[in-house]
């Protein structure tokens, strides 16, 4: 069923995520990125997925990139740290590391192409049977990812609060 | 139940110095030295009137501990385990004495940790069950670290550290081959034991057999020390606070020979006597070996403690001529050894206490002032250097003796090995007492307490030289039995 | 073309994940490390549903449920810690943060 | 009775004197330390008696077991037969004699009891050595004496060439007891026994004549008694031993230690003549010995020295008997060597007295006049050693072993012209030694003359040295063998090839002769033409033969560059011990590995990261290449 409504999404999505990976500014970046999510939504929904793709879209481009995007605004970085991304960003850095994700794309790459069925449709899952698996085999993992929910918040309340200029003990300043 | 009782009297000795310890020094020395003396009592006692007729084993005393596993709590005396617990106890009790002004911070720690040192000696000395023997030798192990790391000299700590890794390294072959003996036990039998009784006799095929006794041959050889497992010996010792360095030399150092005698013969006689050549030339490497080095030393305490290594060469060359003169000679050498390097150890403790050195460049001529300490310490030299009428002359006679029937090569260089040894021990006499005084030292010669201490030595030493008899005869049946 | 959807959908998942990697590996910057994380999580998430498109089964999608949800905890711990960074090194340099160099 | 007295007596007044040093006095420890040894020659005497009168071959008391393991057993045995009757006899009269001598000698000694102690202790060790029933036995007072020498050289520690002498003379001796030691394991390993007796039974049994093994066994022995008696190649620690106090010297070399090596040959003699290989190589040993000896005597100026090697060469005639197979020829060397050179040694030591601590014979000179009495004593023993004939012990002692080493069955040609080199060779050097201390002029002041204590020993071995010869004389000069009759139950007699009456007269002649004319060669270089001699001794060639000859032929010099300076100088290279190398080295190279792998751990995470992602990109090309290609 690879039809072009595929290739343009997925198309969408590599060049959005190039965009995001080569841009100074961060807000920038983080608005690359939420058309990235989208098109990945388009593929999901595509590949029989829809309510994975609404969850994409809802919390992922929604919620986490909104997070993103007030939390950069909140900082308040400005033209000063885009130079500064310019200065670090030089080919002597990244020409190695992209090399090597390049051989490791390559390998992948590889190892799907080993893949020589023949084409056929995708086959359809409903979020129906993804409720029943959920709340069915898969019920201690959704407590557990709760609990992972509760911790993030907890953590992210004390961490994030500043009353008094306190250093962590395993942030203080004297040397180790 | 006798054989439970003199480990757990030295248990609850340790607890209780300890606690005393916080308040008294005094009362921790006294429960120390009291609780030594009456084991040293109860063995005695045991020695004079063992129940006649009971065979090789005096005592036995044997109580489930993990039966699903075969772990028994079984302790068993007979003549050669009586002999090391009346040492254990007599050389105990002599450390105590001698570091009665010498350790002066912590004390209720250190006699906890000197009585549970000696309480794990005395465990490994009883124990018929390899695991028990096993965590008794572990036990022995920790308290001795922190005896030489707390209260040693200068370089306590690398001495410390080092003397852990070697013997725990050992420690570790040995508990693989216990379990190796334990599986290949069940493999044959489907008993899954570690009792030492039953782990006689194993059938087991030779190589496994061979790989095995290795194990065991390598713990106790690195505890011997024997050549070139004994690099921890000379800083371990030289480094110890003197009571640590009587235990070590007089006591730790005879459970790797009481481990052969126990172990590695009676469980492997045919890998044994296989490997046998190799053993015994390693023993005479360690008499050569160790003498030459025992002749370089300036350090007084390092002096003595390659004569150690000298000494127990002869252990181990004895431990493999498979005769019975050999191996009285060995259990003689084990005790006489314990004894005259002991009282070296003492002496030279004893020396550092007054001028604060052991570099015997920087002594001298100190038999004018201390003409009782000399002549005791001549007494103790000459022992090492095998004179007759002494001890160790007879332990060291009756060694090559039946070292002889076995190897004339490796008997003639060990031999040879008491012209060396006559070297390196009359250096000591040369260095520390004879010779010019440089300085004008002002000091007392030896004291009540060092009186007592150095008296009973002298009288054990000459006792053994001119009347061994009663010693040979209680290790008579044990060693009957390793011979055949 | 005739391509098999799996493979295909693979190899956008392969390829948006190492993008994904080569960015945090070149960059500097603290919050552009943490958007590339995101970009593979994504990529991971992909790759599952493509999967459970493939098995027909639910599996792969109650995985992406999941990982949706350790996105969000992620993130939100992620920031905190970002922020206190920021506050405490007046930087969003990561390197500056090597204070448990050995 | 019991024999176990006469070494038990010395060694409890031992113990006595070194329990109570501090508090005995100076007249309690005399009386103690002489009085002991004059006890235990009492006993002894009386237990001749018994013994002579008894017509046993032997008392044996068994005073308790030593050890006993496995087959192996030994136990305190005590034997009294004509041999150990006739060492006993020397030891403990000679010996008394010089512990009279030595409370004069060492009267300003602070050290007076320590150094008693120690004499009795070796007195008491040798007569354990003498008396042993077994070998350990007598290995104990092997040692013992061994010891004892030690303490006694080193006595003054202070000054440490006393010391080195001290150690040498313990290390040079314990080599030979090291051959011992071994020669026991063989022993024991063939006839399983260490009882002297039944050895000397069994071994005739066990082995034929020439069997290497007992030839081994000899050599060994040998070697031990080489060791002892300070002969080649284990001489060189004796002229050393002259360090410790003159009574020490003088009981060393009369009493006991240097002759315990022919006690031990006499007493296995049955073992040498199983084996003629040892036997000819002892002969060899002694008459090398004696000749090397003489010539290193004649040039000493030490006159302590002098006696020193004076000894090694007479002892190097009991070898040379010995070797022989004239047992009882050596024993009777044994008993006049004896007496005339402790005499000789006291007489030096009064005379080193007098001079103040004098020993060089060069500061000596003129003494005759000022010590009347020692002059005539010191004639005495010269006279004795020099072999004067007739009237002297020494003269009838030598000339048996001389005119043996030609008749015997062991004899040769070579042993007997060695012999007699030797012959004129004492002559020499005891003669010049003489002249040297009593003629010419006076060059150092008499302070001190030696009172009767030691006067009196020095009359009464006078005495001895020239009677003791008189129970043995050869067949041409009135033929009394009481001496060896005496010894018979033990040691074979003697048998002679050449029995013949002209050339025994013959070579008594010659050896008369030769010690006379070395008499006379004494006097002319010393007295009659001092300056002319000395010009000839002062050529380049001499005078570098004659420093070689004093150096004891560098003998030293060649077993320090072979075994001394090779051992110590790989013990100091190696004192930090090669194999902790091997350890440590091991913990440097985890250090250094930690050290290594510790950079890794940088604090940047992209670091880390990167590392995540060469991990990966490994294990995938690994499984890529081991699946797809």
């Amino acid at each position: 069923m690879i039809g072009p409504a595929f290739y343009i999404a997925a198309a969408i999505a590599v060049l959005a995520t190039i965009m995001v990976i080569t841009r100074y500014n961060i807000m920038h970046a983080l608005l690359y990125l939420v058309v990235s999510l989208l098109a990945v939504a388009v593929v999901l929904y595509l590949y029989g997925a829809p309510f994975m793709a609404a969850l994409e879209v809802i919390v992922y481009a929604g919620a986490i990139m909104v997070l993103l995007i007030f939390f950069v605004m909140m900082l308040n970085l400005g033209k000063e740290s885009a130079e500064q991304e310019k200065l670090w960003l030089k080919p002597r850095i990244w020409i190695f590391p992209s090399l090597l994700c390049i051989i490791l794309l390559g390998e992948l790459v590889f190892l799907v192409l080993q893949n020589h069925q023949p084409a056929a449709e995708v086959k359809i899952v409903d979020p129906r049977a993804v409720g029943m698996a959920l709340f069915g085999p898969y019920i201690l993992a959704v407590e557990l990812a709760g609990m992972l929910l509760m911790a993030g918040i907890v953590g992210a309340y004390h961490l994030g609060r500043q009353k008094e200029k306190t250093l962590h003990r395993f942030l203080e300043n004297n040397e180790l | 139940m006798i054989l439970l009782v003199l480990i757990l009297i030295l248990f609850f000795a340790a607890l209780l110095s300890w606690i005393v310890g916080v308040k008294s020094h005094a009362g921790s020395r006294w429960i120390a030295l009291c609780s030594l003396l009456l084991n040293l009592g109860i063995v005695t006692g045991v020695w004079v009137n063992h129940p006649a007729g009971t065979g090789r084993w005096w005592y036995q005393y044997r109580v489930d501990w993990v039966p699903h596993f075969g772990i028994s709590l079984h302790l068993a005396m007979d003549g050669l385990s009586m002999l090391m617990l009346a040492l254990t106890f007599f050389l105990g009790a002599l450390s105590v004495l001698i570091s009665w002004k010498e350790i002066n911070s912590r004390v209720g720690f250190f006699h906890f940790n000197l009585l549970f040192v000696l309480c794990g000696i005395t465990g490994v000395f009883l124990t018929m069950d390899l695991f028990l023997f096993y965590f008794f030798w572990e036990m022995m192990l920790i308290p001795m670290y922190f005896l030489i790391g707390i209260w040693g000299h200068e370089h306590r700590e690398y001495a410390a550290n080092k003397f852990f890794l070697f013997t725990q390294a050992g420690g570790l072959l040995m508990l693989l081959a216990i379990l190796g003996l334990y599986f290949v036990h069940a493999a044959n039998t489907n008993v899954y034991t570690f009792d030492y009784f039953d782990l006689l006799n194993t059938p087991m095929d030779p190589a496994m057999a061979r790989w095995l006794m290795l194990g065991f041959l390598v713990a106790f050889l690195v505890k011997l020390p024997a050549v070139p497992f004994h690099t921890w010996l000379p800083d371990a010792h030289t480094e110890a606070p003197t009571a640590g360095s009587v235990v070590l030399a007089g006591l730790l150092l005879k459970t790797g020979a009481y481990g052969i005698l126990r172990f590695v013969l009676p469980l492997f006689p045919a890998a044994a006597a296989d490997i046998a050549p190799v053993a015994m030339l390693l023993g005479v490497i360690g008499i050569l070996y160790g003498g030459m080095l025992a002749y370089a030393q300036t350090d007084f305490k390092r002096l003595i403690a390659y004569t150690s290594v000298s000494h127990m060469g002869f252990v181990l060359l004895g431990a493999f001529a498979f005769n019975e003169i050999a191996y009285q000679g060995v259990v003689m050498q084990m005790i006489t050894h314990g004894i005259s390097t002991g009282a070296l150890f003492i002496i030279a403790g004893a020396l550092y206490e007054r001028i604060h050195t052991r570099n015997i460049r920087q002594m001298g001529g100190l038999w004018l002032r201390l003409p009782m300490m000399g002549s005791a310490a001549m007494i103790f030299v000459m022992a090492s250097l095998g004179l007759p009428g002494l001890g160790n002359f007879v332990a060291e006679f009756l060694v090559l003796l039946g070292s002889w029937q076995a190897n004339h090569l490796l008997t003639v260089l060990a031999t040879i090995g008491l012209v060396v040894a006559t070297a390196y021990s009359l250096r000591i006499m040369q260095k520390v007492f004879f010779g010019p005084c440089d300085r004008q030292y002002n000091m007392p010669d030896l004291s009540g307490r060092e009186l007592v201490i150095i008296i009973a030595l002298v009288i054990v030493i000459c006792w053994l030289g001119f009347h061994p008899q009663p010693v040979l005869n209680t290790s008579q049946q044990n060693i009957d039995y390793v011979v055949r | 073309m005739n391509v098999h959807p799996t493979t295909a959908g693979m190899l956008l998942a392969g390829v948006l994940f190492v993008l994904g990697l080569i960015s945090i590996l070149v960059r500097r910057d603290i919050i552009f490390m943490l958007l590339s994380v995101e970009v593979m999580l994504n990529a991971a998430g992909l790759a599952f549903v493509v999967a459970s498109s493939h098995w027909g089964t639910a599996d792969g999608q109650v995985m992406f449920i999941f990982i949706l949800a350790m996105a969000a905890a992620e993130v939100s711990v992620g920031l905190a810690l970002i922020l206190q960074l920021y506050h405490q090194l007046k930087t969003l340099d990561s390197d500056e943060a090597a204070k448990m160099n050995g | 009775m019991f024999p176990a007295l006469i070494p038990l007596i010395p060694f409890v007044s031992a113990l006595l004197l070194m329990l109570g040093w501090k508090r005995l006095s100076r007249i309690a420890v005399t009386v103690i330390g002489c009085g002991s040894i004059g006890l235990s020659a009492f006993v002894a005497v009386l237990i001749a008696i018994q013994f002579a009168a008894g017509g046993e071959q032997a008392i044996v008391q068994h005073a308790g077991n030593w050890v006993e393991a496995g087959g192996f057993k030994t136990g305190f045995d005590l034997r009294m037969d004509a041999l150990s009757v006739v060492f006993v006899g020397v030891i403990t009269i000679v010996g008394f004699l010089i512990h009279v001598y030595a409370s004069g000698y060492m009267h300003e000694e602070p050290d007076y009891a320590r150094f008693f102690a120690c004499m009795n202790l070796f007195v008491g060790a040798m007569l354990t050595l003498v008396m042993a029933d077994n070998l350990l036995l007598l290995y104990f007072g092997w040692e013992g004496v061994g010891l004892c020498s030690y303490l006694l050289i080193g006595f003054w520690y202070k000054d440490p060439a006393n010391n080195y002498a001290a150690r040498k003379a313990f290390i040079v001796t314990r080599v030979g007891d090291t051959a011992m030691a071994i020669a026991l394991f063989m022993l024991f390993q063939f006839t399983g026994t260490l009882r002297i007796p039944e050895i000397l039974q069994s071994s005739t049994h066990i082995w034929s004549k020439g069997d290497p093994v007992i030839t081994w066994i000899a050599l060994l022995l040998l070697g031990g008694a080489v060791g002892k008696s300070a002969q080649l190649p284990l001489q060189t620690w004796l002229p050393d031993a002259m360090a410790g106090p003159t009574p020490v010297s003088a009981l060393i070399h009369a009493a006991t230690m240097v002759t315990a090596g022919v006690y031990l040959i006499a007493r296995t003699h049955t073992l040498f003549e199983l084996a003629p290989d040892a036997q000819i190589t002892t002969a060899v040993i002694g008459a090398i010995t004696l000749v090397l000896a003489g010539f290193s005597a004649l040039v000493q100026t030490d006159i302590k020295r002098v006696l020193a090697y004076s000894t090694v060469s007479q002892i190097g005639y009991m070898f040379l008997a010995l070797g022989c197979g004239a047992w009882s020829a050596a024993v009777f060397h044994f008993v006049t060597h004896a007496f005339f050179k402790a005499l000789l040694f006291m007489a030096a030591g009064a005379v080193i007295v007098a001079l103040h601590h004098e020993q060089d014979l060069f500061k000596m000179g003129g003494l005759k006049k000022q010590l009347k009495g020692i002059y005539w004593v010191f004639l005495v023993g010269c006279a004795s050693l020099a072999a004067i004939p007739f009237v002297t012990a020494g003269f009838y002692s030598k000339d048996q072993i001389i005119w043996l080493s030609l008749s015997a069955a062991g004899g040769h040609t070579a042993f007997w012209l060695a012999a007699l080199l030797g012959a004129l060779l004492t002559g020499m050097y005891t003669f010049r030694l003489f002249f040297l201390v009593f003629y010419g002029d006076l060059k150092t002041h008499v302070h001190h003359r030696p009172g009767n204590s030691m006067m009196i020993p020095l009359y009464i071995l006078a005495l001895l040295s020239t009677i003791a010869g008189f129970i043995e004389l050869p067949h041409t000069l009135g033929h009394v063998t009481l001496f060896s009759n005496w010894l018979l139950p033990v040691l074979p007699a003697v048998s002679v090839l050449h029995d013949s009456v002209a050339m025994e007269w013959t070579s008594q002649a010659l050896s008369a002769v030769l010690a006379l004319s070395g008499i006379g060669v004494a006097y002319a270089w010393v007295v009659w033409r001092p300056k002319g001699m000395s010009d000839f001794l002062e050529m380049p060639a001499l005078l570098w033969l004659r420093g070689f000859w004093s150096r004891g032929w560098d003998f030293d010099k060649l077993y320090n560059i072979l075994l001394v300076y090779p051992f110590v100088y790989l013990s100091r290279m190696n004192k930090k011990d090669l194999i902790d190398k091997l350890y440590t080295s091991l913990a440097a190279l985890m250090q250094w590995c930690h050290n290594v792998l510790a950079r890794t751990q940088s604090g940047l995470l992209r670091w880390y990261i990167l590392g995540v992602v060469l991990g990966a990109v490994a294990i995938l090309s690994v499984l890529i290449w081991r699946i797809y290609i």
